[in-house]
């Protein structure tokens, strides 16, 4: 039983389901940023398994009157009444990634999927020169990041490159063999790709793997989303057809248990904090590698 | 020999509450060890937060043991929830050029009501007319039903209008009772006396015990089955309206992701067997209150997320395990 | 000189209940031994036992002077010699005849794979020797109820066995096929092999067996030689008190006041067969396996439909579709094959004796009262021999599960009750009951259709009896004019 | 009557061939839409892709096939595939202080193998000696394996040694033939003789078909049933050395998610029931690359993502339609 010292503030974490490597990491930063400083502070940290259950979660944790809840909700839209609710409590609320309808909150470090989709889309319209074909492999189709870091691309492209065709799109869901068995099904089909867009690091990997085993040459690059251990190997080593990775770190899961940590510790803080987004590439990927997961 | 009977009538007795109730005695078991792991545990509000939590899936795994006794099985539970939710929220979020709802709130919920029986009418006809198995007529159903909804949504989740009437369904209490557990009880207690006294709850045994036989007394077999499917879709339904109520919105991706196998789980859990002819309501209710304890402690106990699904599994088959350690 | 079998103070408990309490029973090389008792006696439990079905509570079994261990299981008990062909069938739908019989012992070819062809011909072989010209490689589902018995008691022969139990394999069986078992049964006992032999038929048991024993409520009474007894003395050893057998006149009510009328009904399976049944009267259908009584009363309950003929009722031409229809215009079919459609087994008496009452009364809720009644008074009046109304139906011995089976046609109101081998597994005192119960059905007015392979039922209770040969009508008697060797000669169309 | 006898005998047989190799007629009408309606389908690249892509899943069917037939089920396939990957990774990455792999490739393989053939055995052992019902167990046993593979990892997608001979084993082609297919075939073949022409093949049918005859007959039922766990078991690990092999990495959380519905619905789909006792391994063959059709035909006919799922669900329908329609 985790009955709590005076003055030990108690701080609950909710995160959406590591069904994911970069959501894997996000939840590891966390756990190893939870391990310091347990005489001042104790965390809790949950995983949901669906949104329903996350807010479940979060309704535990208010109910249990924690002093601080950190929260990425799976769902933003999904999660705002809850956390609406909890801040109306009188509990200090952090959202992390991705934003709630609302602005009831403490403060929010947001990454920023919708941006780091236009980074894509530029690198790759400049690349390709404003005109070619090009393919997709989303990320779980539907589920909010996926339409986000989708949107983000696909605005620009329409807006910027009108000479880019989006010929077709698959599935990469988040991971290496789906991303392989997407692209493999893509080729056959379409006698030239110029250039593919996966909204994830490991589905491009795994797509890297397809172009290669069918030796096509008209793929020109690819480009990655997240900053993947693999995908920065592939960057450091110089892969011919690995273009980018738009990054953006799942550290930030430690830093808001950080930034939690110092707003008890009264020191002063913005309400509204934007994690960078990076454009990692052969040249640069070496300062990021730590960033990696 | 008087003797003999009347001690093995009462060996038989207690043999047959223990069947008939073991799960019962798991329950209370399980909630003693959580009260001494964890005395937060068993505050009323921790207690009270289980039950509401635990009853969206729940009510559903009512529907389901009605299906799994008719030796069916219903996998398209969860995607008719996020189908049958987003008619919901779509409906209600309509409102008139002053603002105000278009319509009053109980169209949107019948319809949501009658969408999510439609779908289990057409499981039902499915399974029966066409003769193909459940397991993949559900499951088919269920993966057009979630793609359907998906395209009309583009894949986004919609908001709906945030009235109180509306909210109140899933966050609201009676007496401090959560109304969805209120809604749940009232159901099981419908359910449980047309399961158990009428008619058609007997069939509904009958026809998943031995087909053939069913059909010989002159049971309309397809009948039942068709309604047993279209009674787990209505209480998909319901479910539907308190899961939209408590969050106000739908996500057609995500919106009863696997809530399916959660409510099979309660029902496997509450002694109901997947052969069907057999089974009860009562367990049901219980299993599905176990899997929400079970999630809860892991809260309460701070076990490491990685390992959260070891222990849920280890829950699981104990449950199962002390239960049927008589056969 | 020992005895071949010994078993000694056999007790056995199903949860709790004792149902068999210190039973003995032994058995010499080459004999053929009866096994009697009413329904529920425990004679299958016994068996069961002795084939390492069931482990028994207290009480040793020894065989060739070898300790059978309680814990040994069926295959053990096989390698010593003992086969149990078993009450109700244990065949296997999807596998062929020939799986079936060589199960767990298929002959293996050089390659270390079943060798099918030296399998199927083995079978072949073997069911020649027991008449039936199945093909091997048939999967046992396609078979009728009598052919799948014919398999299993292959099955039991082939076997290198030293001791082989039946229990009630003659149940499905038509005279013929009995003959041709009865015949193998000798052949074996002369070869040295015993039988253990349970049947409700005590014809049978003295043209066929040595020696008889009877339990009753679980209990050894006596063993006899079969020379030195009489039908009636078994009988009266079984039930404790004597079974009155009465035979049935002609019918005697009104010749034109005909309720059930069929006319020329024919199928793949079916040729032109007519015939009609009165108000009041009992008419019973004999013939050999095979010669489609079963389909032809299948046609009239609307379980299968034919390509031509008419069903009337009252004189009025009906259109029967289903089970559903039968019920509604009051006809009623106990089926042949109480296990496949007559009942659900993991449901209790109460549910299975009520189903098509429920059916016919209108109203939502089950009526706790009136079902409790209708329950109970079936129970008594059929002598159901369980531990309460609310026990399932599987844990009932066979007799017992028949006697529901029919419970739940007697509580219908039909105007016609079709029996398909109402008494199959059904003992001596029961199945007079059950006589009885019909002939008072007739009287109140009820059109009563009979299907049986008994060729005694067919004496006692019929006032009629239609024969049929490869689904054709061969002829009608009357009850007095009727005798056996005609039923037979017709039933064989020679 | 004798002409109607053999009248009878040949429409048997036909309806015999049609019932035992409609799913095959279902395949090439399926082959034949598709080439129709994308001519760049039929090309051998394309095909081949597409039996390359399958084999993983369909591998896991084959033994599926067993464990259904004999009357189970195993939902534990896909976390299995991610634990035993992970033991392959794990003991495959490791090199000496020279930077040479730490052991020959076998020694991973087998280790592979044996985790996953030695978890299936657990599952055999929990459902016989505890009686528990198949798919609670292997549900549960499938959370808590995916639940240990992902603390060891720390839910991190961990990478491999990228060297030819064990990449070769997912991506290479003998004279254009996949490998994994070739290995599926292998396997198939040897499974379909010991299904069909072996005595515990027999037995696994007996077992599923009627498991209180089967007991009679001597048959030991407890061990048929755990070979056939052992053998889906088994044929996992196979799929994890493929898997693994094509990209050189698992990934905690993701390798293998939701591969047991994949298989479970491609041994449906080959025409083997749910309720044991009967099935054909070509049936499960065919299942799965109709799948894979169906995955391919998505991308060749550019389908809007959205609406895959019911693409998919009513392909799947189809198909059992068909096969199923002479009932
Ligand atoms: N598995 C079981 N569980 C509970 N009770 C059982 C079980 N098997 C048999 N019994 C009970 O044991 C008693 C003896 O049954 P058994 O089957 O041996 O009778 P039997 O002599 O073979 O009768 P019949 O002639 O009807 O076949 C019956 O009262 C029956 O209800
Ligand atoms: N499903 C089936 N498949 C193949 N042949 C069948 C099937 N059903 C019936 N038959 C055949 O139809 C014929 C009529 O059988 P039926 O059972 O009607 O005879 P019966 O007179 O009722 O015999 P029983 O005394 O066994 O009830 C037999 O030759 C039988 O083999
Ligand atoms: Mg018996
Ligand atoms: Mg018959």
């Amino acid at each position: 039983q985790q009955e709590v010292a005076e003055g030990v503030m108690r701080i609950a974490v909710s995160f959406p389901p590591a069904n994911n490597a970069w959501q894997a990491k996000m939840l590891d930063s966390a756990l190893d940023e939870a391990a310091k400083d347990v005489d001042e502070f104790h965390f809790v940290i949950k995983n949901a398994v669906d949104d329903a259950d996350q807010l479940n979660i979060l309704t535990t944790f208010k109910e249990d009157a924690y002093d601080m809840i950190i929260c990425l909700p799976g769902n933003g839209t999904l999660m705002t009444p809850i956390c609406e609710d909890i801040y109306d409590a009188g509990i200090k609320l952090i959202i992390v990634d991705r934003p709630i309808d609302s602005d009831k909150y403490t403060a929010l470090l947001g990454g920023d999927n919708y941006l780091c989709g236009s980074n894509a889309a530029k690198y790759m319209g400049d690349r390709l020169g404003g005109k070619g074909d090009i393919a997709i492999l989303r990320s779980y189709v539907g589920i909010p990041i996926d339409l986000d870091r989708y949107n983000g691309f696909a605005d620009v492209i329409k807006k910027d490159y009108p000479g880019i065709n989006i010929v077709v799109e698959a599935d990469g869901q988040f991971n290496q063999d789906a991303g392989l068995n997407a692209m493999s099904n893509i080729l056959p089909a379409y006698d030239k790709i110029d250039a593919v867009y996966c909204q994830d690091d490991e589905a491009a990997v795994g797509a890297i793997t397809a172009i290669e085993n069918a030796g096509r040459t008209d793929v020109q690059f690819v480009t990655g989303f997240g900053g993947s251990k693999a995908a920065y190997k592939l960057l450091s080593e110089g892969n011919p057809i690995f273009g980018a990775s738009m990054s953006y770190w799942p550290t930030m899961g430690g830093r808001a248990l950080a930034l939690g940590k110092s707003i008890f510790r009264g020191e002063s803080f913005e309400k509204i904090n934007h994690d960078p987004t990076f454009v990692v590439t052969k040249e640069n990927v070496g300062e990021f590698h730590q960033h990696s997961y | 020999m008087e003797n003999i009977k009347q001690k093995n009538s009462f060996l038989q007795l207690v043999s047959r509450v223990w069947k008939n109730y073991s799960i019962v005695v798991v329950f209370f078991v399980i909630l003693i060890i959580c009260g001494i792991a964890a005395p937060r545990f068993l505050r009323p509000n921790n207690l009270l937060n289980i039950l509401r939590n635990t009853s969206i899936v729940g009510i559903i795994g009512l529907g389901m043991t009605f299906v799994i006794i008719a030796g069916g099985i219903d996998l398209s539970s969860g995607p008719v929830l996020a189908t049958s939710g987003a008619a919901l929220i779509a409906l209600q979020k309509m409102v008139t050029e002053s603002g105000d709802p278009a319509m009053p709130l109980i169209v949107p919920i019948l319809v949501c009501l009658a969408i999510s029986t439609g779908i289990g009418f057409a499981n039902g006809i499915i399974i029966t007319k066409a003769k193909l198995p459940p397991f993949i007529v559900t499951l088919a159903v269920g993966i057009i039903a979630r793609s359907v909804v998906m395209y009309f949504c583009r894949g986004a989740t919609i908001m709906g209008n945030k009235i109180p009437e509306f909210t109140n369904i899933g966050n609201g209490s009676i007496f401090r009772i959560p109304i969805p557990f209120i809604m749940a009880i009232v159901l099981a207690l419908i359910l449980h006396v047309t399961l158990t006294r009428s008619k058609f709850g007997t069939y509904v045994f009958a026809v998943g015990g031995n087909e053939k036989a069913a059909k010989y007394s002159g049971i309309k077999v397809d009948r039942i089955k068709i309604a047993t499917y279209m009674i787990v879709g209505f209480c998909t339904g319901l479910a539907a309206v308190i899961e939209m109520s408590r969050m106000a919105a739908v996500a057609a991706t995500s919106s009863g992701m696997q809530y399916e196998f959660e409510a099979i789980t309660a029902v496997i859990i509450g002694g109901t067997s997947l052969n069907g002819g057999k089974g009860r309501l009562i367990g049901t209710i219980v299993g599905f209150i176990i899997l929400g304890i079970v999630k809860n402690m892991m809260i309460m106990l701070n076990i490491s997320p990685y390992l959260a699904g070891a222990v849920k599994g280890a829950v699981i088959l104990f449950a199962v395990l002390i239960q049927r350690r008589e056969k | 000189m020992s005895k071949l079998l010994e078993m000694q103070g056999i007790c056995k408990s199903f949860y709790g209940v004792e149902v068999l309490h210190a039973v003995d029973f032994s058995l010499e090389k080459g004999e053929i031994r009866a096994l009697c008792g009413e329904n529920g006696a425990g004679k299958s439990t016994l068996m069961k036992v002795l084939s390492g079905i069931y482990e028994q509570n207290d009480g040793e079994v020894h065989f060739k002077n070898v300790h059978i261990k309680r814990t040994a299981e069926p295959l053990e008990v096989q390698a010593y010699g003992i086969s149990m062909i078993h009450q109700e069938l244990n065949l296997f739908d999807d596998l062929t005849v020939a799986q079936n019989i060589y199960l767990c012992r298929e002959p293996k070819g050089k390659n270390g794979l079943i060798d099918f062809s030296e399998m199927n011909m083995e079978a072949s072989r073997l069911l020649k020797r027991l008449g039936e010209s199945i093909d091997p490689k048939t999967p046992v589902r396609e078979l009728k109820i009598a052919q799948k018995q014919m398999v299993e008691i292959a099955k039991a022969i082939s076997f290198n066995v030293e001791l082989l139990i039946m229990d009630e394999p003659t149940a499905v069986l038509t005279g013929k096929e009995t003959e041709i078992m009865f015949n193998l049964m000798r052949s074996l006992s002369e070869d040295g092999i015993s039988i253990i032999y349970i049947s409700h038929r005590l014809k049978e048991i003295t043209e066929v067996c040595h020696s008889v024993t009877v339990l009753r409520d679980g209990s050894y009474i006596d063993t006899k030689k079969v020379a030195d007894v009489t039908e009636k003395d078994i009988a009266t050893l079984m039930v404790g008190r004597e079974v009155q057998h009465s035979s049935i006149g002609d019918f005697s009510g009104d010749e034109d006041d005909v309720i059930l009328e069929v006319l020329g009904v024919t199928d793949n399976m079916l040729d032109d067969v007519s015939f009609s049944v009165r108000r009041g009267e009992i008419v019973c259908f004999s013939g050999l396996v095979g010669a489609g009584r079963t389909e032809l009363m299948e046609v009239i309950f609307g379980i299968r439909r034919p390509e031509s003929g008419q069903v009337l009722i009252d004189g009025k031409p009906v259109t029967v579709k289903s089970a559903i229809d039968a019920i509604k215009i009051d006809i009623g079919l106990v089926t042949e094959d109480r296990k496949d459609t007559g009942l659900v087994l993991c449901r209790d008496i109460t549910e299975n004796s009520n189903y098509v009452f429920w059916r016919k009364n209108k109203g939502i809720f089950k009526g706790v009262k009136k079902t409790r009644s209708n329950t109970g008074g079936m129970i008594e009046r059929l002598n159901i021999k369980c531990a309460g109304s609310d026990q399932d139906v599987a844990n009932l011995s066979g007799g017992n599960q028949q006697k529901v089976a029919l419970a739940k046609w007697l509580l219908s109101d039909a105007k016609v009750l079709i029996l398909d081998e109402p008494t199959r597994g059904v003992d001596v005192g029961a199945r007079q009951e059950i006589y009885q119960i019909i002939r008072e059905l007739a009287e109140s007015g009820i059109g009563i259709v009979i299907v049986s392979s008994d060729m005694q039922e067919v004496m006692s209770v019929s006032q009629r009896v239609v024969v049929m040969h490869e689904g054709r009508k061969t002829g009608e008697l009357k009850c007095s004019e009727m005798e056996e060797e005609k039923i037979m000669y017709m039933a064989t169309n020679v």
